[in-house]
């Protein structure tokens, strides 16, 4: 039974530096390989689908057809399933997280579905 | 492969979970399988210096099992559990919370059978 | 008797520049909480922003009674500051004070919320805890100087502190409670919440806890205040006892765990009564 | 009188005392709003102090998944938080029900049951993002009370 | 005698989590408890159906985010053994390292919320700055800092460096350090003694009948831990179960204190007898049948009951989590408490109510 | 003009009672109290002007008073040994046997009875009591009106038994009065006992078992304390030669020997100001019907006990008798408050409240300094009021509420929002500043400074008091923001003594300093006059409204001042407070959100509970039984030694 073991704690804290963080003032960098925001690079995207299969979020959607990729931000859960799953490495977590929102946003890129890829893209531009 | 396990039925599962409880086990949990239409597993898991012994019973649905909980009491958790989710109900629970463990009102049929039936509410009973 | 002029002054600065300095002096007591906990800590001008916006916040009440209680603790509170630098009597300053804390009880009585209830019934402990032991510390300075009036302790040739060692430390038991720090923060929980969240505090919101708070500055002044008198010979001398005796607040708070009512009572009892005893006997022997 | 008007708003986005609310999280988005608290990141430093209670909170940072049980106890921890008050929802639960969206007791995310006014996407997200999110809160919160 | 009824929670601030308790005082003291939960209940058992099981791997993480690297350990192990297959060593190994870490990390973040339940603010704080390395480690080595995602069917995803184990070994040297510099204010301190020392006990006899797990059931000197079972690579690491005798809430601290510096060690022991190797095999069929795994969680005995019927789909995962165990102990510890024993003796069984509704 | 003041005093209400037992008219009896009472109050202020005085008669109105009391004594003490028979009680029986030996001895053979007159003797105190006495006394006579008729009421009585009640009530006005003027031991012994069977009387009116018993407890201990006082009587005579209370006061000091039987005064004062160990005839007198605890048994009877004391006081100045009179009456301070801590019945709190307050005075009283006695007859005066405004509360509740359980009573504001907020203020006056309870506490608190042992249970006692008055306090008040409070309807008898007492409660504090100077002042000057050789001055000076000395200053004008600006804020606050959003109590988020359900969480199995709140009774820590066991002990042994000390 002692009386304030603390104490030398206490007073170590009191005359060496603090641990906070000066966080926003300065930004750590990240460690390498860390899950941050989702990125896909959509020019090497060939909409295989794979991505929206296994994701166990459940919140990629992927259409072939039109080219597009959505995502869900606000339901992905930064696993890391998907990036690595993607035949074409099209998918890379950022280092650093994904920033913060006002209001529900989803994340739909365009891209160029493969095989057809000239004259669809010929065909797009035509139609607009 | 099924898991080692022993088959009792509703008459001697009482019987049996003391005879372990006397011998010296504790138990782990009890587990419910929805198997078809008609029936459910009920596994329960029992240990004793790392060594694991299970008892099976099966139970056609609609009926009610007997409660362990006066045997330990423990169980009580459990069997609530069952009960909120699979809708099979626990005779002499020690401490019923009627349905209303996990779920509330909003949830009508239970939710973790592959062929839900409408939950009966505190109310209701 | 006071000159007009005494007396003014002695208002200006009970009601104004008290809760200024409390504040300050809370201010910096969250900084060096911080610093002791490894932390940077807010600016020390912190408690001004949160009773500035707590003013600006939307009215919340269970009932009016509450508004009312929270008002006449403010008062008492200045009362008792203002009282105090007008040197006047002691036991009639910490009784105008006791008004606070009773109005305060019965404000958070008035709500039927059990957390409130039960920070107001462990107020009512808190006050039976301190309020024997401060008025013993207070009897103490009157056997030695003959008289409750601070202007007699003013009159002294050299600190009491040296002939009332003793008391000294008993009025810092009782100030921990007061100053609602650990081992005995335990009906407001100022910074913890463990078991009552707020307690007494819990159904004041807005600007009824802006109120509550700015009392509490008004207390801070009152008791350290207290303190200094027991260097009353060298303003130097005040000064150097009233921030050790605040960092041995704090180091006290930030090493120990808060304890229950019920040794807060045997406790404060035990060692007040037989630190005060002996005191006391000392001196009348 | 003006000066002391100007004081209190200046006082708003200075002083912003948060409440915790576990929604039926995994405790991931918790324990880092906690580390917020804590010496390294130390929230305090922008005058950020945990409240238990939400009488005297004025954002209101939540996690995890609504369900039926818990939307009501967050219907009222948000009705009893006197205005002006913001609502930071944080974690993909928080979002939008996350990986569990599909789970048979989750109603989805927080801005099903109050307005959400910042949203931190992540699962959990660290403690950075979570202070961002404090930070956009703030200033929706300078917005509403100049409103 | 006049009584006080009032709800413990479901939002207060001394449980991060949502559990809500009756309580019935006299004059504060506890005559009667009565537990509601649901608050954090999902259902997420029943995701089983519709996701295939290998993304039930990320859900089963997000039973809690405390201890997330040990449910997946825990369900991909019941899955290789269903499946028949044999992980290889470097990755066994590598679980055990990231699976010590999170309890290391659990832990430390334990002692610091028990600090807090009695009001020791200063010793929280100081146990949360020490876990804060901890978290780094996590989030250097596996990509986050909570939920790590390390696990798959068949071994692990990441792999440790030989300089990264160096600076693992480094910082766990400080952490162990620190930690020790608290042992004398968490486990002797006059004042931490008189709130934790006799509170909530629970005599060996009972914890056995109610069924305690973990530290519950190891702080009433009953020497049971999963680890003896020896998964993983435990068979090659040294491991002795902790256990403390008296049964009250200082007990189970203690217990969680040695295992704090336990847990450093087994990493240590793990990263020097790393073997070389591949991460992971490859996993080819479906799960088939029935099967019942245990793993030590850092709040004791995790349970997953698994039964595949040779679909991507499980069709039942049972998950029993060592708080669903420790729910009755805690409802029979409380009456006669003080109020102000209830936080810490409700800390003391490490509550994780989100495992226990799941 | 004396005798015309003294005849109202003293004999009216001998024939108001009577008059009130043989009248059968209910409003005939109604108006006879409520004139009796009005002439009290009458005389009562006359009596100001005219002290100090003393005067004797050898008859009054034609009735030869000296010689009627002295036959009267006998058949008293006859009926109560009748009494004692009756109830079979061997104690009684033993207790009046004695007396009726030793005071026939005591006549027959020990005093001369060449003048048989009465002499009264009227000074500061004894005015001070008349004015309690016969104002509070009256106003609780005049409230009793109304609270019987709902009494009987609820009893569903078929024959009223007020005649008998309302009797003995005004019997005991002027009893009373007749005890403090009186400057005759014997005489005083007469009344004194007079009022032990009026206590016995009342006590046990209802006539249930529980109330007989109670008053037979009553009359028992009250005939122990008749019996210490009749041997401190025959030990003076023998002694002194004379039963003049100012001779012996006068004669007393010098003689160390004459402690015994002081020691026995004070110990039968003790027992009717029903100190420790002799508390529990008053709290079995809670049983009787809330006029009789309010005039008997709080107010004004008890304080007999006191008024002995501090009458006999200037004798024993400086005498260990009176460093143990003040022990004795700090532990009863102390030990009777931690005894309230654990009730919950509002009367029994009142009732230890009550001999908590006797014990302050009765220690002041042994402190025995100039500003000491000061601070007697201030808490006498104050406490006089605002208990009996408190017991007044409490049977209005009661017939309400149909409780005397202060958990019964949470948010009484709601339905009884007049009665809920005197009963607020008046505990209020009895804690806090500016109020005369505690500007006698405070006066207390300076004067004991210096004696170490008092001190300590001064400061402890306090502070608890504090505590089991704040709690009840608090628990009143609570209301909805919007509306939801009844009006309250009231008779005006029930009222107008109510308001009267609270506003007498408030105004007195205020006129403190005045007070002040009119009566104390003048009685320590009296104290000088009757003791050479103590030379006490005054011990504070009045300026300003203020109550100043050299070892503190009690400012009560300026604290009043602030009190009024104070409340002038608190009334805008509340105005303004209606403008607030109101809130529904916090419960963890959990608050049932119906309205049929008022706080109530919803609890486990989804069904809500509305949540309860108690005060803390600290039962395990001072259960009442064992404390009052300890108390008791304590008490004895302290009571012995002041006994066998003083020799
Ligand atoms: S190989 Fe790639 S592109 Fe081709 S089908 Fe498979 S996933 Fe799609
Ligand atoms: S990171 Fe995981 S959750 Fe997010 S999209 Fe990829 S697979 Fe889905
Ligand atoms: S939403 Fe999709 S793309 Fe965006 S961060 Fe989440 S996973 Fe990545
Ligand atoms: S897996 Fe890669 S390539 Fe296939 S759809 Fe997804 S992102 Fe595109
Ligand atoms: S978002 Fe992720 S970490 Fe946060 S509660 Fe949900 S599952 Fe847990
Ligand atoms: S263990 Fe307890 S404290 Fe920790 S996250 Fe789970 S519930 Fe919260
Ligand atoms: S036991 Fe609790 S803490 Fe551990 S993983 Fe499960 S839920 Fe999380
Ligand atoms: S128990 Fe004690 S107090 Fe009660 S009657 Fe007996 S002696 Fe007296």
């Amino acid at each position: 039974m002692r009386l304030g073991p603390m104490v030398p704690t206490v007073v170590k804290n009191l005359i060496s530096k603090k641990s906070t963080r000066p966080y926003p003032f300065v930004v750590r960098e990240p460690f390498p390989d860390q899950r941050g925001e989702l990125y896909c690079d959509i020019e090497q995207c060939i909409f295989c689908g794979t991505c929206a299969r296994k994701c166990p979020s459940q919140c990629i959607t992927v259409d072939k057809e039109q080219g597009l990729w959505i995502c869900d931000p606000f339901a992905c859960v930064y696993c890391g399933t998907c990036e690595e799953v993607c035949p074409t490495h099209c998918l890379h977590h950022k280092g650093a997280w994904r920033p913060v929102a006002g209001e529900r946003q989803m994340i739909e890129m365009k891209g160029t579905p493969p095989k057809k890829k000239k004259k669809d893209a010929a065909k797009d531009a035509a139609a607009e | 492969m099924p898991i080692p396990t022993k088959q009792v039925t509703k008459e001697t599962l009482v019987a049996e979970v003391l005879q372990l409880k006397n011998a010296g086990w504790r138990i782990v949990t009890a587990t419910c399988v929805d198997l078809n239409e008609n029936e459910f597993d009920l596994i329960y898991h029992f240990d004793k210096d790392l060594q694991m012994e299970h008892l099976r019973l099966t139970v056609p649905k609609g009926a009610p099992v007997p409660s362990i909980s006066g045997v330990y009491l423990a169980a009580f958790l459990v069997e609530n559990e069952i009960q909120d989710q699979f809708g099979l109900c626990f005779d002499g629970l020690a401490l019923n919370f009627a349905n209303h463990l996990y779920l509330d009102d909003e949830v009508a049929t239970t939710p973790f059978c592959k062929f839900g039936v409408v939950r009966k509410t505190a109310a209701a009973e | 008797m006071m000159s007009i002029l005494g007396f003014l002054l002695a208002l200006v600065v009970g009601v104004f520049v008290a809760p200024i300095l409390g504040g300050l002096i809370t201010g910096l007591d969250r900084r060096i909480t911080a610093r002791i906990q490894s932390r940077l800590g807010p600016p020390i001008l912190q408690p001004f922003y949160d009773v500035a916006k707590l003013l600006g916040k939307e009215k919340l009440l269970n009932n009016s009674w509450q508004a009312f209680c929270a008002y006449v603790y403010l008062v008492a509170a200045a009362t008792s500051v203002v009282l105090f630098f007008m040197q006047s009597d002691l036991l009639l300053i910490f009784f105008v004070q006791a008004v606070g804390a009773v109005f305060l009880v019965i404000g958070a009585m008035s709500v039927p919320s059990p957390y409130s209830q039960i920070g107001a019934q462990r107020e009512l402990i808190q006050v039976l805890t301190y309020e024997p032991l401060l008025v013993l510390v207070l009897a103490g300075i009157y056997v030695h100087t003959g008289t409750f009036k601070i202007s007699g302790i003013y009159a002294l040739e050299e600190p009491m502190l040296l002939k009332l060692p003793l008391l000294f430390l008993v009025l810092g038991y009782a100030l921990t409670i007061k100053l609602r720090k650990s081992p005995f923060d335990i009906s407001a929980s100022a910074h913890a919440h463990q078991e009552i969240v707020r307690g007494v505090y819990t159904e004041f919101s807005g600007p009824y806890l802006a109120i509550l708070e700015i009392a509490h500055f008004y207390e801070v002044i009152l008791i350290l205040g207290l303190v200094s008198l027991f260097w009353s010979t060298s303003f130097v001398g005040m000064l150097v006892l009233v921030a050790l005796t605040y960092l041995a607040e704090i180091l006290v708070d930030n090493v120990s765990s808060r304890m229950t009512w019920r040794w807060m009572v045997t406790s404060a009892w035990a060692v007040g009564l037989t630190l005060t005893l002996i005191n006391l006997l000392s001196l009348t022997m | 009188m003006q000066a002391i008007l100007d004081f209190i708003k200046s006082s708003r986005i200075k002083s912003p005392w948060l409440m915790h609310f576990d929604c039926g999280s995994c405790n991931g988005c918790d324990i880092e709003t906690l580390a917020c608290l804590t010496p390294v990141y130390d929230v305090e430093r922008f005058g950020i102090v945990n409240v238990g209670n939400p009488k005297h909170a004025d954002i209101l940072i939540v996690s995890g998944t609504v369900n039926h049980r818990n939307k009501k106890v967050l219907a009222n921890l948000y009705e009893q938080m006197p205005h002006p008050k913001v609502v930071v929802a944080i974690g993909a639960c928080g979002l939008s029900g996350g990986v569990f969206r599909e789970a048979p007791n989750v109603v989805g995310g927080i801005d099903k049951v109050i307005p959400v006014d910042a949203y931190v996407p992540g699962c959990p997200p660290k403690p950075e993002a979570i202070i961002d999110g404090v930070v956009l809160g703030l200033q929706k919160f300078a917005e509403k009370s100049l409103a | 005698m006049a009584q006080t009824i009032l709800p413990f929670g479901p939002q207060h601030p001394v449980l991060p989590e949502p559990i809500h308790l009756k309580l019935t005082v006299e004059d504060e003291i506890v005559v009667d408890a009565l537990p509601a939960l649901g608050y954090v209940h999902r259902g997420l058992e029943k995701l089983c159906d519709i996701r295939d099981y290998n993304q039930m791997v990320q859900i089963v993480e997000r039973v809690c985010g405390i201890c997330s690297k040990i449910h997946a350990m825990c369900y991909c192990q019941g899955i290789e053994e269903m499946m028949g297959v044999e992980v290889p060593d470097r990755a066994k190994f590598l679980r055990v390292i990231w699976s010590e870490l999170h309890r290391v990390h659990s832990h430390l973040l334990w002692l610091g919320l028990f600090a807090d339940a009695f009001g020791f603010e200063a010793l929280f704080y100081q146990f949360w700055k020490i876990r804060e390395k901890v978290m780094d480690i996590n989030e250097a080595t596996t990509g986050n800092r909570v939920i790590v995602s390390v696990n798959q069917v068949g071994g692990v995803r990441r792999d440790l460096s030989a300089e990264q184990l160096r600076w693992i070994d480094a910082e766990l040297k400080v952490v162990e350090a620190q930690v020790r510099a608290l042992r004398a204010t968490t486990l002797d301190d006059y004042t931490v003694k008189k709130r934790t020392k006799g509170i909530g006990v629970l005599s060996s006899a009972q914890a056995m009948e109610l069924g305690a797990a973990g530290p519950t059931l190891r702080g009433s000197g009953v020497a049971q831990d999963m680890r003896q079972l020896k998964y993983a690579a435990f068979d090659r690491l040294d491991f002795q179960p902790i256990s403390y005798p008296d049964g009250d809430s200082w007990s189970r601290c203690a217990v969680r204190y040695d295992e704090t510096l336990q847990s450093i060690d087994l990493v240590r022991q793990a990263m020097a007898r790393l073997p070389e190797g591949e991460l992971s095999v490859k996993v080819k069929g479906k799960p088939e049948g029935e099967v019942v795994t245990r793993v030590e969680q850092p709040r004791g005995e995790l349970l997953y009951y698994l039964k595949g019927n040779g679909t991507n789909n499980l069709d039942r995962c049972r998950i029993r989590t060592p708080t669903f165990a420790n729910i009755p102990p805690l409802v029979v510890m409380l009456p006669g408490l003080e109020l102000a024993d209830v936080p810490v003796v409700v800390l003391s069984i490490d509550p994780c109510i989100s495992c226990t509704e799941r | 003009m004396h005798s015309t003041l003294m005849f109202i005093l003293i004999v009216l209400p001998f024939l108001a009672a009577i008059a009130c037992a043989v009248v059968p008219v209910k409003q005939v009896r109604s108006a006879v109290v409520v004139v009796t009472g009005a002439l009290l109050v009458v005389a009562s202020l006359l009596l100001i002007g005219k002290v100090p005085f003393e005067t004797s008669f050898t008859s009054m109105a034609g009735l030869p008073l000296a010689s009627m009391t002295q036959l009267a004594d006998f058949l008293l003490l006859g009926f109560v040994l009748f009494l004692g028979w009756k109830h079979k009680h061997l104690g009684i029986k033993i207790l009046a046997g004695a007396q009726l030996v030793i005071l026939f001895a005591l006549e027959a053979f020990m005093m001369d009875h060449h003048a048989a007159s009465m002499a009264f003797v009227a000074d500061p105190l004894s005015l001070t009591l008349v004015l309690i006495i016969s104002i509070v006394g009256s106003i609780i006579c005049i409230h009793a009106i109304p609270y019987m008729d709902n009494h009987e009421h609820h009893l569903h009585l078929t024959i009223s038994r007020q005649p008998r009640f309302f009797a003995w009530l005004v019997v005991l006005l002027g009893t009373m009065n007749a005890l403090v003027l009186t400057n005759d031991l014997l005489a005083f012994y007469f009344f004194f006992e007079l009022t032990t069977l009026c206590s016995y009387m009342l006590i046990g009116h209802d006539g249930t078992e529980e109330a007989t018993n109670n008053s037979v407890r009553a009359l028992y201990l009250g005939s122990m304390g008749g019996l210490a006082l009749l041997l401190g009587a025959v030990f003076f005579q023998n002694m002194l030669g004379s039963l003049e209370i100012q001779e012996i006061i006068k004669l007393a000091p010098s003689a160390g020997y004459a402690m015994l039987p002081m020691a026995l005064l004070c110990v039968a004062a003790f027992v009717k100001s029903a100190q420790a160990p002799f508390q529990s005839w008053l709290l079995g007198a809670m049983v009787a019907p809330t006029p009789t605890s309010a005039l008997l048994h709080s107010s004004t009877m008890v304080k007999a006990g006191v008024y002995l004391v501090l009458r006999m006081a200037p004798g024993f100045v400086d005498t260990t008798l009176s460093t143990y009179v003040a022990l004795f009456g700090a532990f009863t301070f102390l030990a009777t408050a931690l005894l309230a801590v654990s009730q919950s019945n509002a009367k029994r709190i009142l009732a230890y409240s009550t001999v908590s307050n006797l014990g302050l005075i009765i220690a002041c009283a042994g402190i025995n300094t100039p500003a000491a006695t000061a601070a007697a007859l201030f808490l006498i005066i104050f406490h006089a009021v605002s208990k009996a405004l408190l017991f007044l509360c409490v049977g209005t509740i009661e017939q309400r509420i149909e409780s005397r359980d202060i958990e019964d009573m949470h948010g009484l504001f709601v339905r009884m929002p007049v009665t809920a907020s005197l009963a607020v203020i008046g505990v209020l006056t009895m804690i806090l500043p500016p109020f005369g309870m505690l500007m006698g506490k405070w006066m207390a608190i300076e004067s004991a400074a210096a004696n170490v042992p008092v001190i300590m249970m001064l400061a402890l006692g306090s502070a608890i008091t504090l505590l089991y008055w704040a709690r009840w306090a608090g628990l009143l008040m609570s209301h909805p923001l919007q509306g939801g409070v009844t009006p309250e309807v009231q008779p005006k008898l029930t009222k107008y003594p109510l308001v009267a007492l609270c506003g007498g409660a408030v105004l007195l504090s205020l006129l403190s300093p005045w007070i002040y100077s009119a009566l104390i002042v003048p009685m320590i000057d009296m104290v000088n006059l009757a003791n050479p050789q103590a030379m006490f001055e005054a011990p504070y000076v009045t300026s300003k409204g203020m109550l100043g000395a050299d070892s503190g200053v009690f400012p009560v004008a300026p604290l009043f001042l602030v009190l009024i600006v104070g409340m002038f804020l608190g009334l805008r606050v509340l105005k303004n407070a209606q403008g607030a959003r109101e809130a529904s109590i916090y419960l963890a988020g959990a608050q049932s959100r119906t309205a049929q359900t008022p706080d109530s969480f919803v609890g486990p199995v989804n069904q809500p509970v509305k949540v309860a709140n108690a005060n803390y009774y600290l039962t395990r820590l001072l259960p009442e039984g064992k404390v009052t066991c300890w108390v008791n002990t304590a008490a004895v042994l302290l009571a012995l030694l002041l006994v066998v000390g003083g020799l």
